[in-house]
């Protein structure tokens, strides 16, 4: 008798899965996932194309550090020869009039900025062109801020919600009810097919981002990380994105069996985690977010342009080990898929409208 | 007499499919007073897509269309100020009252305010939705919808009223109400009316002439009075009791007989029998008449032969009947 | 006794002129939405901070009042540039709140119940069908921005005199323009939205997301590219420079996108919003 | 394992909204037709049949299986339903071959199956288009497709008329009448009344959620004796024959038409009028035509459901 309900869920799952990847409705899906990967791509060109040209006016990096607060700009501009960018503007602060000036200058690895107000250096600041330590901690605080709260929450939310809410919105329930296949067979072929396409969508997006970081720095640093702690990001990256899809995917997937309105749940969770933070230790456990970003690699930065009185009563919990972590999340999809399956047995068609 | 619709060589194209392929044709001229046109044809075969391009929702590839001599495409407002519709599927505002719905309906139809109000209220009584006016249309049955699409498309009075399947789906007492509303249009109201349904039945009741279409192009213009040609010598009996031999007696009246079984026949008489012998001979067999009526060609064979199905009308031939139509015939001209 | 038959007769009486035709949509939809509650209760809501600035207004111009206190408080109080550009941000996300609850609400009924047929087959084109929809969010979210904004102008020139008024004119002239931009870039997209999802409630999602998680996207792209052209994909940041630029407030630092960048993101969403519009508001829905 | 649908004691509610109430039936192999006005509860006997909603309280059994058990019973019943909408993006043929797929056939078999099904109702130039672009007919057409594509013994139709032009319907009818022939259930649901009466074999009348009667149609015109029988005669002089009609006694009414070329006839026995009209011809009335009123299903339904005369 298994092996015919074997068979059943791949063939169920074959009919979803062809439907999540190509439907028309499920494109933004792709572009939530692929975003980021876009962007550290985009950023890779970047600064390759910074480099093609400001290597052609490099000035030595003991001439640049020469020049002091309080310089005339001519003295510095004959001091340095000429400047990647000049750039005059005029600024208007608490209402009187500056004439503002701004040079950058290039010495080969580091990038300085140089801030002139009324003719006088105001301040000097320098930063490196592609530095593969800043790109990490960019791109974790990007994976814990972005990818698992926005990208794989809604990515879930709309292909897990469709499994059966959306066909109960379009009317086309009846079609999987009226075939000679048990109810928990049908859900676990959809789960099935849920997952399947989530986890390769976001799984490979998260990989196509952290490739798409790397490809444009310099080769020796990107050598030396991969011989290092590399390999191991990747792969918990990946594992949590994929991780986010099975405990998000069966929290949406029963929510689509058990409520009407889809928005109601989602904004629930997203609330409860976007204060997740500031909840005492046991209540932080009570999250999916909780474990997934417990099994990132590199903690994520706390946000820059948060007030400071928030982040004073920050107190993120220690994060659980990897082994619990998993076990964690695989527990609560159990046991959530459990209560969808009394769901789905009870379930009746009725197109009723809303 | 400018006639109600004018096709002139329209063709329309939906996506990559040719729908319409070249149709001309002039409808619903008459002298005064409502003409009802009957607009039938398979299953696709462009009925909704040539209602649609008539309401400017579809712009024709080549060739026009013309209502009241306004152009569809090029004069819509003109053409809509003219015509009231009732679309084919659920269609109607669920969070309204019937009221409000129709008042608005109205108003945007170009009516002031005072008198929208007033002839919601008048039409909805008049399609019988009078004391359910207050309720919400989302609590409505599917038959009391139907009337509420018939009573927007009616309310500002407009010239054409049409009509997309507006018996689908009606049980029976809803589908007469409809009917009796429908006749009540063309004849009291003088406003004229395009009906587009698949069901025979109702068009032959309500209308006086009849496009029927087929994949896109014009099969069949006809106006039915002429086409119901009722022959007078074509019998339809249904007898109670023992129907041995009674083909043999037929034979000696020169008439020709087929038994349908469950005593149902088809007889065609000769120019000089009248009715009163097919009495007689019944009577003398001590056989009871259920049923003896004229036969006349329904629309149904009108159709049929019209769409290529069947070689003729029984009406048609002045010769016997062949084979008489019945379904089988129909399946087996069709695998 | 004369018995007289009166049922339906038809319709023979004159006809309204376009214009009275468009408004028909707005009156009957703005007696739906004030009927609701929630709706009310925004509208009651967003009142409060218009009140509180009216306050602030007063006690700034009867310093007497305030003897007691120090001379810095004093600067505080002036009412200035930033003082309606604050005004402006917060009465804003109220305006937000309010197109995406009230947005979807007009359109998705006519498209979850195929009612469009039923508009079109009557003398009003599709953009008509637009504006007026236009007409009803705007004359909602006008009530709630630019017409406060307005008063407490009034209030603040009444109370300040005429020298004030001849040095900060042009506050008031940016509270209605950049209101008024705001108006239109929330209508639009309220409109869109409903018209793209069917279902009411994910349009309101999607109006909420235009705004909050593009700005979030937008924060995300100057990390990594760490620099601040991505800000251009943050419809509010774009408002906010406009208006900056309209009361003469202090502009940001040289990196920021430029004015006219900002001005033709705007447009260029807009015009997003109007091929939307365009695209998916069918009377039938034609399948390739 | 009995070959007949049993219902016991049924009732289902949606909330407050009366679907069906106590339910019992029996249906025998055959073409049998449920009648009865919008809202009757025929969707919903239809649905309880298959599985898609579950009773309130009472069994069901189909052909011996509960419905509460879809891996079993739908390998033995098609059902077309009223639904209109297929999955998302499917195309006609997909829509077929996708539940063939589920029944564990091979894919080979599950082709060739789904060609046979939609050459039955002959839609194959249209099998490669998108079911969302179909006309109603067509889909109608194709949802039939799929019901008979895996061979059901039992084939529950709801309103499997409804949109159909009248080739296709002839050749519908036909189907059934075959599918019938092969001792199998076809349950379909309509009120397009005139074909219901002339293929079913028992028709079974409900009405707000209760089953009037149920039978042959003829037979269960004979249980109600308190309705007389009706008859429409055309005839010239109908004043004269009116004058001979009331001399018997089993005649109830008769009403004169407005051309006064008409009547409309009430008698309690069918027999005992026509042997009087056989002696009023021959007497030398010449009567041009009779038509018996209420035979058909319509005036069964009107009698029954429409609260009679």
């Amino acid at each position: 008798m298994t092996k015919l309900w074997a068979n059943q869920v791949l063939t169920i799952a074959r009919l979803e899965v062809r439907k999540a990847f190509l439907s028309k409705r499920g494109l933004w899906v792709y572009l939530l996932a692929l975003f980021p990967a876009v962007l550290f791509f985009g950023h890779g060109i970047d600064t390759q194309w910074k480099r093609k040209q400001w290597s052609q006016q490099v000035t030595s990096r003991s001439l640049v550090e020469s020049v002091q607060i309080g310089e005339r700009a001519a003295d510095v501009r004959l001091k340095l020869g000429k400047p990647l960018r000049d750039f005059e503007y005029r600024r208007r602060r608490d209402g009187n009039d500056e004439s503002r000036r701004m040079m950058e200058y290039f010495d080969g690895q580091r990038r300085y900025k140089f801030h002139f107000v009324d003719d006088l250096l105001k301040d000097k600041s320098d930063q490196a062109l592609a530095s593969l330590e800043e790109d990490t901690q960019v791109f974790s605080g990007m994976f814990q801020y972005f990818y698992l709260r926005l990208a794989i929450f809604f990515g879930c939310l709309g292909i897990f919600m469709n499994l059966f809410r959306g066909e109960m919105l379009d009317k086309t329930l009846h079609f999987w009810f009226l075939a000679p296949v048990r109810r928990e067979v049908l859900l676990v072929g959809k789960y099935l097919a849920g997952l399947v396409a989530s986890a390769i969508i976001f799984g490979g997006g998260t990989m196509l981002a952290f490739f798409a970081m790397l490809w444009a720095l310099d080769p020796a640093d990107v050598q030396a990380y991969w011989q290092g702690p590399g390999m191991g990001h990747l792969f918990w990256y990946t594992a949590s994105a994929m991780l986010g899809c099975v405990g998000y995917g069966s929290v949406f997937l029963a929510a689509g069996l058990l409520l009407r309105n889809p928005i109601v749940p989602a904004s629930m969770i997203l609330l409860w985690e976007s204060i997740n933070g500031f909840l005492p230790a046991i209540l932080q456990k009570l999250s999916i977010l909780y474990y997934l970003q417990s099994l990132c690699p590199l903690p994520a930065p706390v946000d820059k342009n948060m007030p400071a009185v928030l982040r004073l009563i920050l107190a993120p919990a220690e994060p659980a080990p990897a082994v619990w972590a998993v076990l964690g999340l695989l527990g609560v999809t159990a046991l959530v898929l459990w209560v969808a399956s009394q769901a789905v047995r009870r379930l009746e068609v009725n197109y009723s409208t809303e | 007499m400018v006639p109600v619709l004018e096709l002139d060589n329209l063709r329309v194209q939906l996506g990559r499919r040719e729908i319409l392929k070249g149709l001309s044709c002039r409808l619903g001229v008459s002298e005064g007073g409502g003409r009802a046109i009957g607009l039938l044809g398979p299953n696709g075969a462009g009925k909704s897509t040539l209602i649609q391009t008539m309401l400017g929702f579809h712009a024709p590839l080549s060739g026009t269309a013309k209502l009241f001599g306004f152009d569809c495409h090029r004069q819509p407002k003109e053409v809509r100020a003219r015509l009231g519709y009732m679309p084919e599927n659920d269609s109607f505002i669920a969070n309204m009252t019937a009221v409000a719905f129709l008042r608005m309906m109205g108003e945007l139809s170009g009516m002031p305010r005072g008198a929208a109000l007033e002839k919601a209220h008048e039409t909805l009584f008049h399609v019988g939705l009078g004391e359910a006016r207050y309720r919400q249309l989302g609590t409505y049955s599917l038959g009391m919808k139907q009337m509420a699409k018939l009573a927007q498309a009616i309310i500002h009075g407009p010239e054409l009223v049409i009509l997309d399947e507006p018996t689908n789906g009606l049980d029976p007492a809803a589908r007469l109400r409809m009917l009796t509303l429908i006749h009540e249009i063309k004849a009291t109201h003088k406003m004229n009316v395009l009906l587009c349904s698949h069901l025979l039945h109702d068009v032959e009741e309500t209308c006086d002439e009849v496009l029927i279409l087929k994949d896109g192009r014009i099969v069949h213009h006809a106006n039915l009075e002429e086409e119901r040609r009722s022959n007078r010598r074509f019998v339809e009996l249904e007898l109670g009791g023992v129907t041995t031999g009674f083909a043999a007696a037929l034979g000696t009246l020169g008439a020709a007989g087929v038994d349908e079984g469950e005593g149902r026949w088809r007889v065609v008489l000769p120019a000089d029998i009248e009715i009163g012998a097919l009495w007689r001979l019944a009577a003398e067999r001590h056989l009871q008449v259920r049923k003896l009526t004229y036969r006349r060609d329904t629309l149904e064979e009108i159709f049929l032969k019209a769409v290529g199905h069947i070689r003729a009308t029984p009406g048609d031939a002045t010769k016997p009947p062949p084979l008489p139509v019945s379904p089988e015939e129909v399946t087996h001209g069709r695998l | 006794m004369a018995v007289y038959k009166r049922g339906y007769q038809r319709y023979e009486g004159p006809r309204t002129g376009t214009w009275d035709r468009l408004m028909v949509l707005p009156r009957f939809s703005w007696g739906q939405l004030m009927s609701q509650r929630l709706v009310i209760a925004v509208l009651i809501g967003a009142a409060f901070w218009p009140l509180l600035c009216g306050i602030f207004i007063y006690i700034a111009n009867h310093i007497e009042l305030l003897a007691g206190f120090g001379q810095g408080f004093q600067k505080f109080l002036a009412v200035d540039g930033s003082f309606f550009k604050t005004f402006m941000i917060v009465q804003s996300t109220f305006a937000i709140g309010l197109a995406a609850m009230t947005g979807p609400g007009l359109i998705a009924p006519d498209l979850t119940n195929n009612a469009l047929p039923l508009y079109f087959s009557r003398p009003m084109s599709r953009w008509e069908y637009v504006l007026a929809r236009m007409i009803v969010l705007a004359g909602m979210l006008s009530a709630i921005t630019w017409i406060p904004g307005l008063l407490i102008f009034g209030m603040q020139v009444g109370m300040a005199g005429g020298d004030w008024f001849s040095k900060y004119w042009n506050l008031g002239l940016a509270v209605f323009l950049g209101f008024a931009m705001l108006v239109i870039l929330a209508s639009l997209v309220a409109l869109a939205s409903s018209a793209w999802v069917k279902w009411r409630v994910v349009a309101g999602a999607l109006v909420l997301g235009f705004f909050f998680v593009l700005a979030g996207a937008a924060q995300m792209m100057n990390s990594i590219f760490r620099d601040s052209a991505g800000s251009l994909l943050n419809p509010l940041y774009l408002l906010g420079r406009l208006w900056a630029a309209m009361m003469g407030i202090d502009s940001p630092d040289e990196s920021e996108p430029g004015l006219w960048a900002c001005a033709s993101a705007l447009i260029g969403f807009c015009a997003l919003m109007i091929v939307v519009l365009e695209r998916k508001l069918r009377p039938v829905e034609v399948v390739k | 394992m009995s070959n007949e649908i049993i219902f016991t004691e049924v009732s289902k509610f949606y909330g407050e909204v009366l679907g069906v109430n106590r339910v019992s039936l029996r249906v025998p192999p055959g073409i049998t037709s449920l009648v009865g006005p919008n809202g009757s509860g025929k969707t919903t006997l239809m649905n309880l049949m298959c599985g898609l909603i579950h009773a309130d309280q009472g069994t069901i059994s189909v052909r011996g299986i509960s419905p509460r058990n879809p891996e079993q019973l739908m390998r033995q019943t098609g059902y077309c339903t009223q639904f209109d909408a297929a999955p998302r993006g499917y195309t006609g043929y997909q829509f077929v071959s996708a539940s063939l797929l589920l029944h564990g056939y091979s894919p080979a078999e599950a082709d060739e199956r789904t060609w046979r099904a939609i050459d039955r109702v002959n839609l194959r130039e249209a099998a490669p288009r998108k079911v969302a672009g179909y006309s109603k007919g067509m889909r109608q057409r194709i949802r039939l497709a799929q019901s008979i594509a895996h061979e059901p013994d039992v084939l529950i139709l709801d309103e499997p008329l409804n949109g159909l032009d009248p080739l296709v319907r002839a050749e519908t009818i036909a189907l059934f009448r075959e599918f019938a022939a092969r001792g199998k259930h076809v349950i379909l649901s309509s009120h397009v009344l005139q074909e219901v009466d002339v293929i079913s074999d028992q028709v079974i009348l409900i009405a707000n959620g209760s089953i009037i009667a149920e039978g042959q149609i003829h037979n269960v015109r004979e249980e109600m004796t308190e309705h007389p029988s009706q008859f429409l005669i055309r005839c010239p002089d109908a004043a004269k024959v009116a004058a001979l009609l009331f001399a018997e006694d089993h005649i109830t009414e008769v009403r004169l038409h407005a051309d006064r070329q008409g009547l409309l006839v009430l008698t309690r026995s069918r027999e005992r009028f026509s042997e009087l009209l056989n002696q009023i011809v021959l007497g030398g009335q010449n009567i041009e035509s009779i038509v018996q009123a209420d035979a058909n299903v319509d005036s069964l339904y009107e009698y029954l459901i429409g609260g009679g005369r």
